[in-house]
């Protein structure tokens, strides 16, 4: 690496971290409408054409608002949790790739910041240290509502991991490898969403509780805990634990497009060929944030038992199973060849439509269901 | 001096100050804190020495996971108070005294003779960027039987946890505002 | 060790929910006992928004009474203003004209659905259903904009006054009304169609908040808190009042008791309201006069909207000041004095969309109340919350607020 | 607390979560009922007396106001201030005998119900629906003679209301 290199590290650097920024800035905006919209609002109007900016508006007026610390609180950890909160969430998207590569001064750089073999793993490990921001945020306040959302929230992270990571794992067996970068390459004429549907809909679900959105806010629950972890929270302060939590969505849906939607895959003219990638990942990225916008203007939000109980009850079994589907799927052709493997998987399907079939005509009528 | 160096030179002091003051401090939350710092730090160092996959384990399980508990614990117990000076244990000192002389002194003797490790270096597998596939060959191949062995033992002493913790199912007569009276609980399943 | 550990399990935490939090309709304030997340107990503390209305009212006149108990509900007005405007007509001893009495239901009726919408848009709200609060609210302002069309007024009416209403439905209203029932029923399977069959909505609400019908009795409960544990107590069909036993709509009921019943109840009563609106609109055909006549009881007013804004006609100010010398001592005397009231006493229910709402008005034979109480609904039925939160999750508590629905005006007074 | 848990079961519940995200969807092709207020002003109803009163002149300029108090006597929040006096034979303010020699109204106090221009005995004092009333002090809050005889100003213009 000579000095050449170093710059341009350092200038990708600088430009995803500004691309994120400007991205939040607009997912911010475009949520609000879309929730307008669906609402039929009109959402933010005033700041900018069609009020674009603003998110900007309400981070320049979170800068200058007074950030209150309670007399209750743990100084040091609450002055630092929003920091904590953040960090991780930019440092997850580092390895996303968002485009082939642009050649610059003769070298090429590719619209990714590093390609590390562990890939994936990367965006977990960010993603388990999220949860620190939070936890020490609704601690460190001294106060109930917090404390409750923090106790809530790292429930929740660490249940929801657990599914998460299933569904990644399913995706890894069957693309084998952890490099993103060999994951979009391997989704050249599928992509892993028609396979791997299932494990794309864990992931979506496990997805929404990751990043505290609706209806896993939870640790927020502005209706039961005011607004959880942050009640406490202030001014630019506040503004940060907004700005990671809008990272981590972004986070959130580009590996869902990256490993579940081919990337930046998608068809394009010559002119022009590094930029097309790019849009196509935004894109598709901004429709995964779409639907869930959608979801979160349709549903209510779930009461914290039953999000546990979904979690480990539900998710985390049936991305089990799914695992070890996508391994005999993966394995079974090696070793015994195409063709048992599909009579067999064909006779198993069909016991199973049988089976569920028969099940409701066998089981006796339950009396009087609740909620016809 | 190479980049890895400075960074191990700045890292390092931190990751043992980190485990120092972790000791040192008080206060339950602080001292976990401080722990994670240095999980982290000591993360960065498998970083550094070409083993990412061992980065991610480390970061994803320890400080991920197991703190996040540890903290979950500190703040639902409320343990984050001053604990009874008196020791539960006798002679709990000398005794740990005595084993930690005892630990250091085959540490050191381990490292000096080399026993049993092979120093493979980072080349060996920055070549290839292929750890993981042979960290899963040696789990899933060589060693397919322990590892499996250790999974049931986890999950055996998970399950006896949760039947160890498990609060007993109130009595048919609980009383109206289903709190789980004191004196029902029987002490022995409050957990050691 | 075991000493210990028992004082762990013991260690409860008290959240103050309120008088300052989102979903606490106002300035309710619970002092909850917290076991982890269950409730172990919950102490509802109500006063924030004392605003002195009853005792207020012995301070003035009788008509002028409207204008505070309107205010007590604030979701329900139409319902304050009756209950009050009943009481003095029986003190009294006369009846407000028919066409008064069908426009005082008429208007009760879209306030029960305007209360209802606020009702579900809040406890959509409080659920975590954003947009069925929109949605909920943005209906309920079509039904603000008729009560602005026809009192000038869009909450705190003083429409309806002792011996009929202050004024007739401005041109074009009834078509407004009658669009205005096209337009709901369409809408309201909309709501049903993002609740009913909604897991989460499910979850959130079957089985949570159980109060049976003994208990609900006991504790005095009314309303559509009631109807859920299966008691068909309407005081429209028990107690008719403004001709309710003339109209043809169902008292609904359900039989399990929690607030998902309460949420079925609800939605379905405001088709019944509908229905009462239809019929309403229909005997609204015949022209008849607002307010009764007699002018030792009747409000002096005739309110014209002119370019200079509202005030009274042109033709009565001409009446009074120029044709009638005895209308403008009547005029100078209900105003100053009011009526004289006889001395008595008289309890008058009516059912808001909370429940029972009565107004216990004793009179001394004076020009003003001796004392109004307003045994409103929102009181009564919050003694029930703690026995139907206790026991359950601090989220329930919520679904458990959401669905009995109190409104702090109402139970400060 | 008897237990009743709901039953759902998964193809019911993806069915009603569609139909849920479907009618949500249909409402992105409804009419925004926003008003976007500084704007666009949608006037209020004739009847709405939702803002400031205002006291009438005769054509001839004089005040209808008699200074009688009933207004006064009417209003349940007690938020009118009336001094009557006797009129001037020379330079009548009203016409008749009396006229109002001060006249207050304090919005703080005001609930806007109308019965003040109900007990109105020569429609005198009217209620408009200018309802852009702001103000930074007590002392602005309570409105004078001079300020209520001054007719209000369409909707919208008040450079102190202008952003809303």
């Amino acid at each position: 690496m000579d000095l050449l290199d170093w710059a341009l590290l350092l200038g990708r650097v600088a430009v995803v971290f500004a691309g994120l920024l400007v991205t939040v800035m607009l997912l911010i905006w475009m949520e609000r409408k879309v929730i307008a919209d669906m609402q039929t609002r009109m959402g933010p109007m005033r700041a900018g054409p069609r009020g674009v900016l603003i998110t900007l508006a309400d981070g320049i007026k979170l800068f200058f608002k007074e950030g209150i610390v309670p007399a209750e609180a743990d100084r040091p950890v609450y002055l630092i949790a929003p920091v904590i909160a953040m960090l991780p969430a930019f440092l997850a998207f580092a390895v996303i790739p968002f485009g082939t590569s642009v050649t610059l001064f003769g070298r090429e750089v590719p619209f990714q910041l590093a390609d590390p073999s562990i890939g994936i793993l990367w965006v977990l490990a960010m993603a388990s240290l999220g949860v620190y921001g939070i936890v020490l945020a609704g601690w460190s306040s001294g106060s109930n509502y917090p404390l409750l959302g923090a106790v809530r929230s790292s429930a929740q992270i660490i249940s929801y991991e657990i599914g998460m990571s299933l569904a990644l794992v399913a995706v890894l067996m069957y693309s084998g490898s952890l490099r993103l970068s060999e994951i979009v390459e391997a989704q050249a004429r599928v992509w892993n969403v028609i396979p791997q549907f299932p494990a794309f809909v864990v992931y979506l679900i496990a997805g929404l509780a990751e990043t505290n959105r609706p209806p896993f806010d939870l640790p927020e629950a502005e209706s039961e805990l005011v607004a959880g972890f942050h009640t406490e929270y202030s001014g630019i302060r506040f503004a940060l634990f907004y700005l990671g939590e809008y990272v981590n969505t972004v986070t959130v849906a580009s590996v869902a497009v990256t490993l579940f939607l081919g990337g930046w895959r998608g068809p394009a003219p010559d002119v022009l060929p590094w930029v097309w990638p790019l849009l196509w990942f935004l894109a598709k990225v901004l429709a995964v944030v779409y639907g869930y916008v959608w979801v979160r203007a349709t549903l209510p939000r779930i009461r914290f038992d039953r999000l546990m109980a979904f979690g480990w009850k539900v998710l985390i079994p049936f991305g089990l199973v799914w695992v070890l589907l996508t391994g005999a799927i993966v394995v079974l052709p090696d070793v015994y060849g195409r063709g048992p493997v599909v009579a067999g998987a064909a006779v198993v399907f069909g016991a199973l439509v049988l089976a569920s079939v028969a099940a409701p005509l066998l089981r006796p009528r339950p009396a009087a269901e609740v909620g016809r | 001096m190479s980049a890895d160096q400075v960074a191990f030179l700045v890292l390092a002091p931190i990751s043992v100050g980190a485990g120092i003051a972790m000791l040192l401090q008080r206060n339950a939350v602080h001292a976990a804190l401080l722990l994670v710092v240095n999980l982290v730090t000591v993360g960065i160092f498998y970083l550094m020495l070409a083993a990412p996959f061992l980065f991610a384990v480390q970061i994803i399980v320890y400080a991920g996971a197991i703190m996040v508990l540890f903290l979950f614990v500190i703040m639902l117990l409320g343990v984050d108070r001053a604990e009874p000076l008196e020791e539960p244990i006798r002679f709990q000192r000398t005794a740990a005294v005595l084993l930690g002389v005892g630990i250091l002194a085959e540490l050191v003797t381990a490292v000096r003779a080399g026993v049993g490790f092979r120093a493979l270096g980072p080349a060996a597998f920055a070549e290839t960027g292929a750890d993981t596939a042979a960290l899963a060959r040696a789990l899933f191949r060589s060693y397919v039987l322990p590892f499996e062995a250790t999974s049931v033992l986890l999950i055996v002493a998970a399950v006896a946890a949760m039947v160890l913790a498990r609060r007993r199912p109130a009595p048919a007569t609980a009383e109206p505002e289903g709190v789980v009276d004191a004196e029902e609980a029987a002490p022995e399943e409050v957990g050691a | 060790m075991s000493g210990r550990a028992t004082e762990l399990r013991q260690e409860t935490m008290i959240v103050n929910m309120g008088p300052q939090h989102p979903s606490t309709h106002g300035v309710l304030r619970l002092l909850l006992e917290l076991d982890g997340e269950t409730v172990v107990s919950c102490r509802p503390i109500v006063g924030y928004l004392h605003t002195g209305i009853e005792k207020n009212t012995e301070y003035r006149t009788w008509q002028q009474g409207v204008t505070f108990v309107t205010r007590a509900d604030y979701l329900s007005p139409f319902f304050n203003e009756l209950a009050y405007a009943l009481a003095v007509e029986r003190l009294l001893g006369i009846e407000a004209p028919p066409r008064a009495q069908v426009l005082r239901v008429l208007f009760c009726e879209l306030n029960r659905i305007a209360s209802h919408l606020v009702w579900l848009a809040t406890s959509g709200m409080e659920l975590g259903a954003v947009s069925v609060m929109l949605y909920g609210f943005r209906e309920r302002e079509a039904i603000l904009d008729i009560f602005e069309m026809a009192t000038g007024l869009r909450m705190n009416h003083a429409y309806v006054r002792i011996g009929g209403v202050v004024m007739d439905l401005p041109p074009g209203g009834e078509e407004r009304i009658r669009d205005f029932c096209d337009m709901l029923p369409g809408r309201i399977r909309e709501y049903e169609r993002l609740l009913s069959r909604n897991p989460i909505w499910l979850e959130r609400n079957v089985g949570v908040g159980v109060l049976p019908a003994e208990e609900a009795i006991a504790l005095g409960v009314t309303g559509p808190t009631l109807r859920a544990a299966g008691v068909a107590k309407d005081v429209r069909r028990d107690e008719p009042y403004c001709g309710y036993e003339t109209y043809d709509f169902e008292v609904v009921t359900r039989e399990a008791a929690d607030c998902y019943a309460r949420y079925e109840i609800r939605i379905e009563e405001m088709r019944q309201s509908l229905r009462i609106v239809e019929q309403c609109l229909e005997r609204l055909r015949e022209p008849g006069p607002v307010m009764v006549e007699d002018p030792k009881v009747a409000w002096p007013a005739r309110l014209e909207v002119g370019p200079d804004g509202i005030g009274n006609s042109p033709a009565y100010v001409r009446h009074i000041m120029e044709e009638s010398m005895e209308a403008l001592i009547h005029h100078f005397k209900m105003v100053t004095e009011g009526v004289r009231v006889p001395a008595g006493e008289v309890y008058q229910p009516v059912e808001s969309p909370r429940g029972e709402l009565g107004m216990y008005v004793v009179s001394d034979g004076e020009h003003r109340p001796y004392r109004v109480r307003i045994r409103d609904p929102s009181f009564v039925n919050l003694q029930a919350l703690p026995t139907m939160v206790e026991g359950g999750l601090v989220a329930d508590v919520i679904a458990v607020i959401a669905s009995v629905d109190p409104v702090m005006g109402g139970v400060d007074r | 607390m008897s237990e009743r848990r709901p039953r759902v079961d998964l193809s019911s519940a993806v069915g009603a979560v569609a139909s849920g995200m479907a009618t949500i969807l249909k409402q992105v092709f409804r009419r925004d009922v926003t008003e976007p207020y500084p704007h666009v002003i949608v006037p209020p109803p004739p009847r709405s007396h939702i803002g400031r009163h205002r006291l009438n002149r005769h054509e001839n300029g004089l005040e209808k106001c008699i200074g009688c108090e009933l207004c006064a006597f009417a209003c349940p929040a007690d938020a009118i201030w009336v001094e009557g006096a006797e009129n001037d034979p020379e330079h009548p303010v009203s016409p008749g005998e009396r006229y109002a020699k001060d006249y207050q109204i304090n919005y703080l106090r005001c609930i806007m119900c109308g019965l003040c221009v109900e007990a109105c005995p020569t429609r005198a004092l009217t209620l408009t629906s200018y309802y852009e009333l702001s103000f930074t002090s007590r002392e602005e809050a309570i409105w004078t003679k001079e300020q209520l005889l001054e007719p209000p100003p369409p909707l919208g213009t008040d450079p102190v209301d202008r952003e809303g």
